[in-house]
């Protein structure tokens, strides 16, 4: 497992926009000490490497590989079992691979819905129609595309994690603390925490991090931001009747969105314990509603025009129902 | 992911002779308990007889001690009549009471379902959903506190005074408070009794006079509760003495106040605005504490800056205009809530004409009226204050009865109609009708006076009046007071001029019985009286432990079943005080501090103000002692930092997936 | 078996207080009513987390019965406004999914109301069969179930409307 | 903000002109703008709902209908959604069909399909539906009318008659009190007028029953003039074209049936408020009621001119003449005999 005297370290990513591997890099010049701590051995943004060297690697030849993006098509699915099986630590990295993040809210509908919403929508030049598919005969000889599946999964649902480290980005300073503490554990100088855990997280939620004020909450009224102005800068944003998601998103981020004036929309994902990150949302915005009419209840929630993007914008994939029921069904 | 220690699970089903067995397949029930949950740690499933039984609770007994069982399920009745028994069974044998589960086979399967296969099925998924959550309880104590046993009762009326007698006679000090100058309520009002006609004071002011001197008792009159907090045993009261102007130390009570002071009112209060009183008054002679009040809203001195006739003539200089409210703390144990009720406003039914005609008087101004010490000394006589009426109409059920205002039926109301019969009869010869929907005199020697009153000649006419107006269509109606009413036992309209109506009008709940009632933290019924624990098994003590309920605050009743209801409060207040410690349901939300983020999202939820914020540490807490275990902040916490005991998340999760069977289809799988 | 009519499985959240005991009253009188609908007991419709109820629906329930004391009548004040509240939201959620909000009703009954509860639960059971199954997919072991509770293949090959040669 | 949708109903145009023509000439005054239903149609009145619901609810909600696409296509959202009438009967049928089709869902949708033939649909609630005593003394207020008030009433004594169906049965709250409603006498009183008490303000005047059962009619009537006259009332006020119809028209026959001889005029009060504002009574249609006001309104000195229209039988009677009703004391009399 230890060439070079160094432990090996992989990268992947699946279902992903590629930003989990720019805070990678992010994290400065402690990139060097990844490098310095490890063989790099596979992380196709990064270096070339083919699936067939992996194949070829021993069972649990990797030491850490940090897997980011969630499972769509089989090609994802392939490369996450095979991962698994070459690695000793897999890493759930990023809130795609935790719990679906962006790419998930596509459970929302069919895949046929999808492609065709993808191929042709206003700002789609496709004059003739064409729509990918998963064979075809070239010259060359027959082609392979992958193939999606129903909906996408995370990790999780897929293979066996050893840690999750969520975030839409994981936060830099996340990262290298999480892989000095790796390095730390290969010399023995630390222990990992227990398997499963969340790593490169607070205990707590965003609230636990934001220095705005806050006060018992009674809100009459839920509005975008946009539409107060200025939005109190110093007071507790959910409280202005911003639907922000900071009480039930996990702490690490140092509230960064709150912090810069703008409601967290929780990429950090649910505190622990958390079963359902959306119903701890819906809980608490109906908490705060200082109504007793059906009527005049409504008339608040009317202030939350997409509940479903609003509570599970990250964690749908991740959530109880996985999916909306267009996906489900075929 | 750390393995859960296997517990070890009884299931009990009880047959409850035929009651369950008849519909549900017990045997087949055990048996397949055993089968089925066993991967879940069900280690024995038994069917007995009646598990209730001394012998059925031996059987569970035995078993916890020779199997060591570590959680026991009985698939029975409801747990509300029978957790406390198998839980205390638990006990004895050494294993926590709350780790016993109660699945009601019988009222929520057997009684109410007809298909026997279908039946067990469901009594299957109860069973299921009972030892998965079982499995998730956790062991708990019940939480101690000691009583306090000093006690605050509100309401100075016939059911407050009875209470306070009580609870001071047995030896434990009584704080009375009550709203109006003096203690008596509705009853010092009234002029005679039903049905034995009793003069009420006569019965009333010997109680007054010793709640006023009884050594036990603090009496508080014109003062109101205006902060309650804490629970049972330990509630900390803060009470508004409102200023009376006088030096109660230096009055003797002596009334030359009263008699000197220039200024007139009509008293809306005790002379149900048909007499008047000063400015500085004694509500009635008899008035306990004998102390006058001086009215500020009315008072020349208070008005204009001059005057003073009262403080002239006090000959004990005991006036003291400038006298303040006191704001006065009390620590009690245990509060009886007599606050009685208010009657329904007879303007609302504006057919009937009260307020338009001089002569459509209400039920308490003609108690007023009938009354010797009344305005009238006891004449019965028209607004004039002169004309002895010939003819009288008691309408009942002014305001209840009837879907416009109040639905229920005020209780008194028929009787009291048939006492004003009688006492017009008796004092004027007047002929007297009687308007009613039905007659209610269901009570001991209650249909003896309306037999009685039937044989004095009183008239009744069965119907409900439509109308009391003043148009006259013929000669013999002018100048009267024509009730239009259809007879409904000769199936016919008819028009009965009289010169007096006297509406018999409903009782209502106090117009701030809802303010009162989230003050002490109980609930009102949709009528608005304060709600009892269990109607008909403890109709004086409510959902909230250490608060009762006396007399007509619980809903409309009688003179002796306001006493009586007084009484059992008092009661139930003195087994509180003699326990000397109350335990208390475990059932309570907590805060993780580590997990809280202080968003002080719970902050606002809840009612009995157990949650507060630790501003410092930015937590937020909850006060175990003040926690009433709903569950609504458990529920509420985003970050998942608050749980509760008895009714946890795995608890429920647990039984959610036992329930729809699911904790079988994993076994089988890995099976 | 298919001629049958659907029998669908409801959960049903209970107030202790108010609707555990209407059903105690229920069972009392031997009121009958569908033996679709499985009960738990809360202390109050406060405590009624949307998990529960997302629970329930993703394992198995066809619909989610939320029961608790009318307004103004909570035996904690005001809690079952808080249960309205939620009930309300969850509603609104559920549609975003694609699920019929009908399948979650939140019903007010007291201790008293031992036949409006049976009535509510028997048009509730009725309104759920008009609805049909629920059964949200299952995915154990990687294996994915349709609607019907068939497998589905895991993935999918793009054939038409998609299928288009290009020139 | 001052404008309503504005469903005149048939009597407008027939037997209550003078109403119609009274209502324009306070308009103006009280900057009030009435925007009247194209196309609308007969309510249906009190018959049709006896004999076939969907059809008479589809009746009335065809001008629900009207209306409401009239409410959307002027001003989209911002505009009015009161539709207003003078007229009780119309009043009460327009919230009947309207709060029913909300109550009872399944004839909404019945009654919207027959709607649909005609291409409209109407939303139940939509719209406000009141009367226009409702709008005058709750949106313009009394107030304002007391401040255009120069000719005040001082002097006439009135007897303020409001009918049987305005305040009942009342689906919206929008009155004081549903047996002795207090919003006609206090805008007359604000008029200046002296306002006797009239416990019968709320009683039936016979509506059709003139029709098919004079007696009853006749019976109402009687009590209805015996009460104002005795309560000194010079002239009784009305809201309704039916109670002033009855009350007028028929209150000879009643004399002539109980062998009295009241003289009770009969006026709408928007004509009183006209006069209150200054307005003349030929302005405002007085005078071609069939009991004249002269005499009342002489006690505030306004001259009634004398119509032209002659008195006595307005339609030549034809075929053989009929046997004269009896009186109730000549039956009395016919009895003892």
């Amino acid at each position: 497992m230890i060439t070079n005297g160094k432990p090996k370290f992989a990268m992947y990513w699946a279902a992903s926009c590629g930003g989990c591997e720019i805070a990678v890099l992010n994290i400065h010049e402690k990139i060097l000490d990844v490098d310095a701590n490890f063989d790099v051995v596979f992380w196709p943004v990064a270096m070339d490497a083919k699936y067939k060297d992996v194949e070829a690697m021993e069972d649990g030849s990797i030491l850490l590989t940090l897997f980011n993006g969630g499972i769509r098509n089989d090609e994802n699915e392939y490369l996450a079992k095979l991962l698994r099986q070459k690695s000793k630590i897999l890493v759930a990295f990023g809130s795609c691979a935790c719990e679906g993040c962006v790419p998930g809210l596509a459970n929302l509908c069919q895949v046929e819905e999808l492609l065709y919403t993808v191929f042709n929508t206003l700002t789609t030049e496709n004059p003739r129609q064409i729509y990918p598919r998963t064979t075809f005969n070239a010259p060359e000889g027959e082609l392979h595309i992958p193939k999606l599946a129903p909906m996408l999964r995370p990790l999780d649902q897929v293979v066996d994690v050893d840690y999750y480290m969520p975030g839409c980005p994981p936060e830099s300073h996340q990262i290298a603390a999480v892989i000095d503490l790796v390095i730390k554990a290969i010399h023995g100088e630390a222990e990992l925490p227990p398997k499963g855990a969340v790593i490169g997280v607070g205990d707590s939620t965003v609230c636990d991090e934001c220095p705005r004020a806050r006060n018992v909450k009674a809100i009459k009224a839920f509005k975008r931001i946009q539409d107060i102005a200025p939005a109190d800068a110093n007071l507790c944003l959910l409280e202005q009747g911003i639907p922000c998601n900071g009480p039930a998103t996990r702490s690490g981020c140092q509230a960064r969105c709150p912090q810069a004036g703008a409601p967290c929309i929780g990429c950090y994902g649910p505190a622990e314990g958390v079963m359902d990150y959306g119903a701890r949302l819906m809980t608490a915005f109906a908490s705060v509603i200082d109504a007793k009419e059906p009527e005049e209840i409504e008339r608040i929630l009317d202030g939350i025009p997409d509940p479903v993007g609003q509570i599970y914008r990250f964690g749908l994939a991740g959530s109880l129902l996985k999916a909306g029921r267009d996906a489900w069904k075929r | 992911m750390t393995e859960k220690k296997q517990e070890r699970v009884g299931v009990y089903v009880c047959h409850c002779g035929t009651n369950i067995a008849g519909m549900v397949d017990v045997e087949e029930l055990a048996k397949w308990s055993a089968e089925k949950l066993g991967h879940q740690g069900v280690v024995i499933a038994r069917d007995y007889k009646f598990m209730c039984s001394s012998l059925g609770q031996e059987l569970i007994e035995k078993d916890i001690r020779e199997l060591g069982l570590t959680r026991v399920v009985v698939a029975a009745c409801s747990p509300h009549l029978h957790e406390k028994t198998f839980r205390t069974a638990a006990q004895k044998a050494g294993l926590n009471p709350y780790l016993v589960e109660l699945a009601s086979i019988r009222e929520q399967v057997s009684w109410v379902h007809t298909d026997r296969v279908v039946a067990t099925e469901k009594a299957k998924a109860v069973v299921a959903g009972a030892v998965s959550r079982v499995i998730e309880n956790e062991p708990l104590e019940e939480i101690k506190v000691p009583i306090n046993p000093n006690t605050l009762i509100v309401g100075g009326g016939i059911a407050g005074i009875q209470a306070a007698l009580e609870i001071a006679n047995a030896g434990f000090h009584v704080y009375l408070v009550e709203r109006e100058p003096s203690i008596g309520g509705h009853m010092a009002q009234f002029d005679k009794t039903f049905p034995t006609l009793d003069c009420a004071a006569c019965i009333l002011t010997p109680r007054m006079v010793e709640v006023g001197t009884h050594p036990n008792i603090t009496l508080l009159t014109w003062s109101e509760v205006v902060n309650v907090s804490g629970y049972v045993g330990n509630f900390n009261v803060t009470i508004k003495k409102k200023a009376r102007f006088i030096n109660e130390e230096l009055c003797t009570g002596c009334g030359v106040c009263e008699e000197k002071c220039p200024k007139k009112v009509i008293d809306e209060v005790f002379e149900a605005g048909i007499g008047y009183r000063k400015a500085v008054y004694i509500p009635f002679a008899q008035a306990v504490p004998k102390f006058p009040v001086i009215d500020k809203e009315n008072c020349t001195y208070f008005i204009k800056g001059t005057c003073k006739a009262c403080e002239k003539f006090c000959p004990t200089g005991a006036i003291d205009f400038k006298q303040e409210d006191q704001l006065i703390n009390i620590e009690v144990g245990n509060i009886i809530l007599a606050t009685g009720y208010d009657l329904f406003d007879a303007r609302r039914v504006s057919n009937y004409g009260y307020g338009r005609f001089p002569n459509v008087f209400t039920s308490l101004e003609f108690e007023r009226l009938s009354n010797a010490a009344g305005p009238t000394n006891g004449n019965i006589v028209l607004r004039d204050g002169k004309t002895v009426p010939k003819s009288v109409g008691i309408i009942h059920c002014v305001g209840s009865r009837d879907r416009n205002f109040n639905n229920y039926c005020s209780v008194i109301c028929c009787m009291q109609s048939l006492k004003f019969a009688h006492l017009v009869h008796e004092r004027t010869g007047a002929t007297v009708y009687n308007f009613y929907i039905d007659m209610r005199t269901a009570s001991k020697a209650y249909d003896e006076f309306y037999q009685r009153v039937l044989e004095e000649g009183t008239l009744f006419v069965r119907g409900k009046v439509a109308e009391v107006t003043d148009v006259a269509r013929d000669e013999h109606e002018k100048g009267k007071l024509i009730i239009q009413v259809e007879d409904t036992l000769i199936g016919k309209q008819r028009r009965i001029p009289v010169d007096m109506v006297i509406l018999s009008v409903g009782l209502q709940p106090r117009h701030d019985a809802k303010e009162v009632g989230r003050l002490f933290g109980i609930s009102c019924s949709t009528d608005g009286w304060f709600t009892e624990k269990h109607p008909k098994l403890d109709p004086v003590a409510t959902m909230t432990e250490g608060i009762f309920i006396a007399g007509c605050a619980q809903g409309p009743k009688d003179i002796p079943s306001s006493v009586a209801q007084g009484a059992a409060a008092a009661a139930r207040v003195l087994d509180k005080i003699l326990q000397k410690e109350v335990a208390l349901e475990p059932i309570k939300a907590s805060v993780d501090q580590k997990k809280c983020s202080g968003c002080r999202i719970c902050n606002g939820l809840c009612p009995f103000n157990a949650i507060s914020y630790i501003a410092d540490d930015n937590i937020s807490y909850i006060n175990p002692a003040l926690c009433q275990g709903c569950g609504t902040c458990v529920a509420a916490c985003p970050s998942g930092a608050i749980s509760g005991t008895g009714f946890s998340d795995a608890q429920i999760l647990a039984q959610i997936d036992g329930l729809l069977l699911r904790t079988l289809e994993v076994e089988q799988a890995t099976a | 078996m298919n001629s049958d009519p659907f029998e669908p499985t409801i959960i049903g959240f209970t107030c202790n207080w108010c609707s555990y005991r209407a059903a105690d009253l229920a069972g009392t009188a031997r009121m009958k009513y569908a033996p679709n609908v499985r009960l738990i007991r809360l202390m109050c419709s406060g405590r009624l987390d949307p998990t529960f109820v997302l629970r329930a629906l993703s394992n198995g329930a066809d619909g989610v019965m939320i029961t608790g004391c009318h307004p103004g009548e909570c035996h904690y004040i005001e809690q079952n406004y808080k249960a309205l509240r939620r009930y309300l939201l969850l509603k609104r959620v559920l549609q975003g999914l694609g699920i019929e909000p009908a399948r979650v009703k939140l019903v007010w009954a007291s201790a008293a109301e031992g036949a409006k509860f049976v009535a509510e639960i028997n048009a509730f059971v009725e309104e759920i069969r008009k609805l049909g199954p629920l059964s949200w997919g299952k995915d154990e072991g990687g294996k994915l179930k349709d609607e019907e509770g068939n497998e589905r293949s895991s993935f999918t090959t793009y054939s038409s409307p998609f299928e288009e040669v290009p020139a | 903000m001052n404008k309503y949708l504005f469903y005149p109903g048939c009597s407008m145009e027939a037997s209550a002109k003078a109403y119609m023509e009274s209502i324009r000439a306070i308009l103006e005054s009280l900057d009030l703008q009435l925007e009247e239903i194209e196309d609308w149609n007969c309510c249906g009145a009190t018959e049709y709902l006896g004999i076939n619901l969907i059809p008479a609810y589809a009746l009335i909600a065809r001008n629900l209908a009207l209306a409401m696409k009239q409410m959307n296509a002027a001003n989209g959202t911002g505009g009015t959604h009161t539709i207003v009438t003078p007229c009780s009967a119309c009043y009460l049928n327009l919230a009947k069909a309207d709060y029913y089709m909300q109550e009872r869902p399944v004839l909404g949708e019945k009654v919207n399909e027959a709607l649909k033939a005609g291409g409209l649909h109407y939303k139940p609630g939509a719209l406000d539906v009141r009367h226009l005593l409702d709008i005058l003394v709750y949106d313009v207020g009394l107030e304002t009318i007391r401040s255009k008030v120069v000719r005040p009433l001082k002097g006439l004594r009135v007897a303020p008659y409001m009918g049987c169906m305005l305040p009942r049965p009342d689906y919206k709250h929008r009155w004081s009190d549903h047996e002795h409603p207090t919003e006609l006498n206090d805008l007359l009183r604000v008029l200046g007028a002296d306002v006797v008490e009239y416990p019968l303000t709320t009683n039936c005047c016979g509506g059709h029953m003139t029709q098919i059962g004079p007696e009853t009619a006749f019976e109402l009537i009687h009590r209805l003039i015996v009460d104002a006259d005795a309560r000194g009332a010079h002239l009784m006020a009305t809201v309704c074209p039916m109670c002033q119809l009855n009350i007028d028209a028929y209150q000879d026959e009643m004399n002539h049936y109980f062998g009295t001889d009241y003289h009770m005029p009969i006026l709408f009060f928007t004509q009183l408020m006209g006069l209150a504002f200054g307005k003349e009574p030929d302005e405002l249609g007085i005078g071609v009621e069939l009991v004249s006001s002269r005499n009342a309104l002489a006690k505030i000195g306004v001259e009634v001119p004398i119509t032209q229209e002659p008195a006595g039988p307005r339609k030549k009677a034809e075929g053989l003449p009929m046997p004269r009703r009896l009186s109730r004391h000549e039956e009395g009399k016919e009895a003892m005999k």
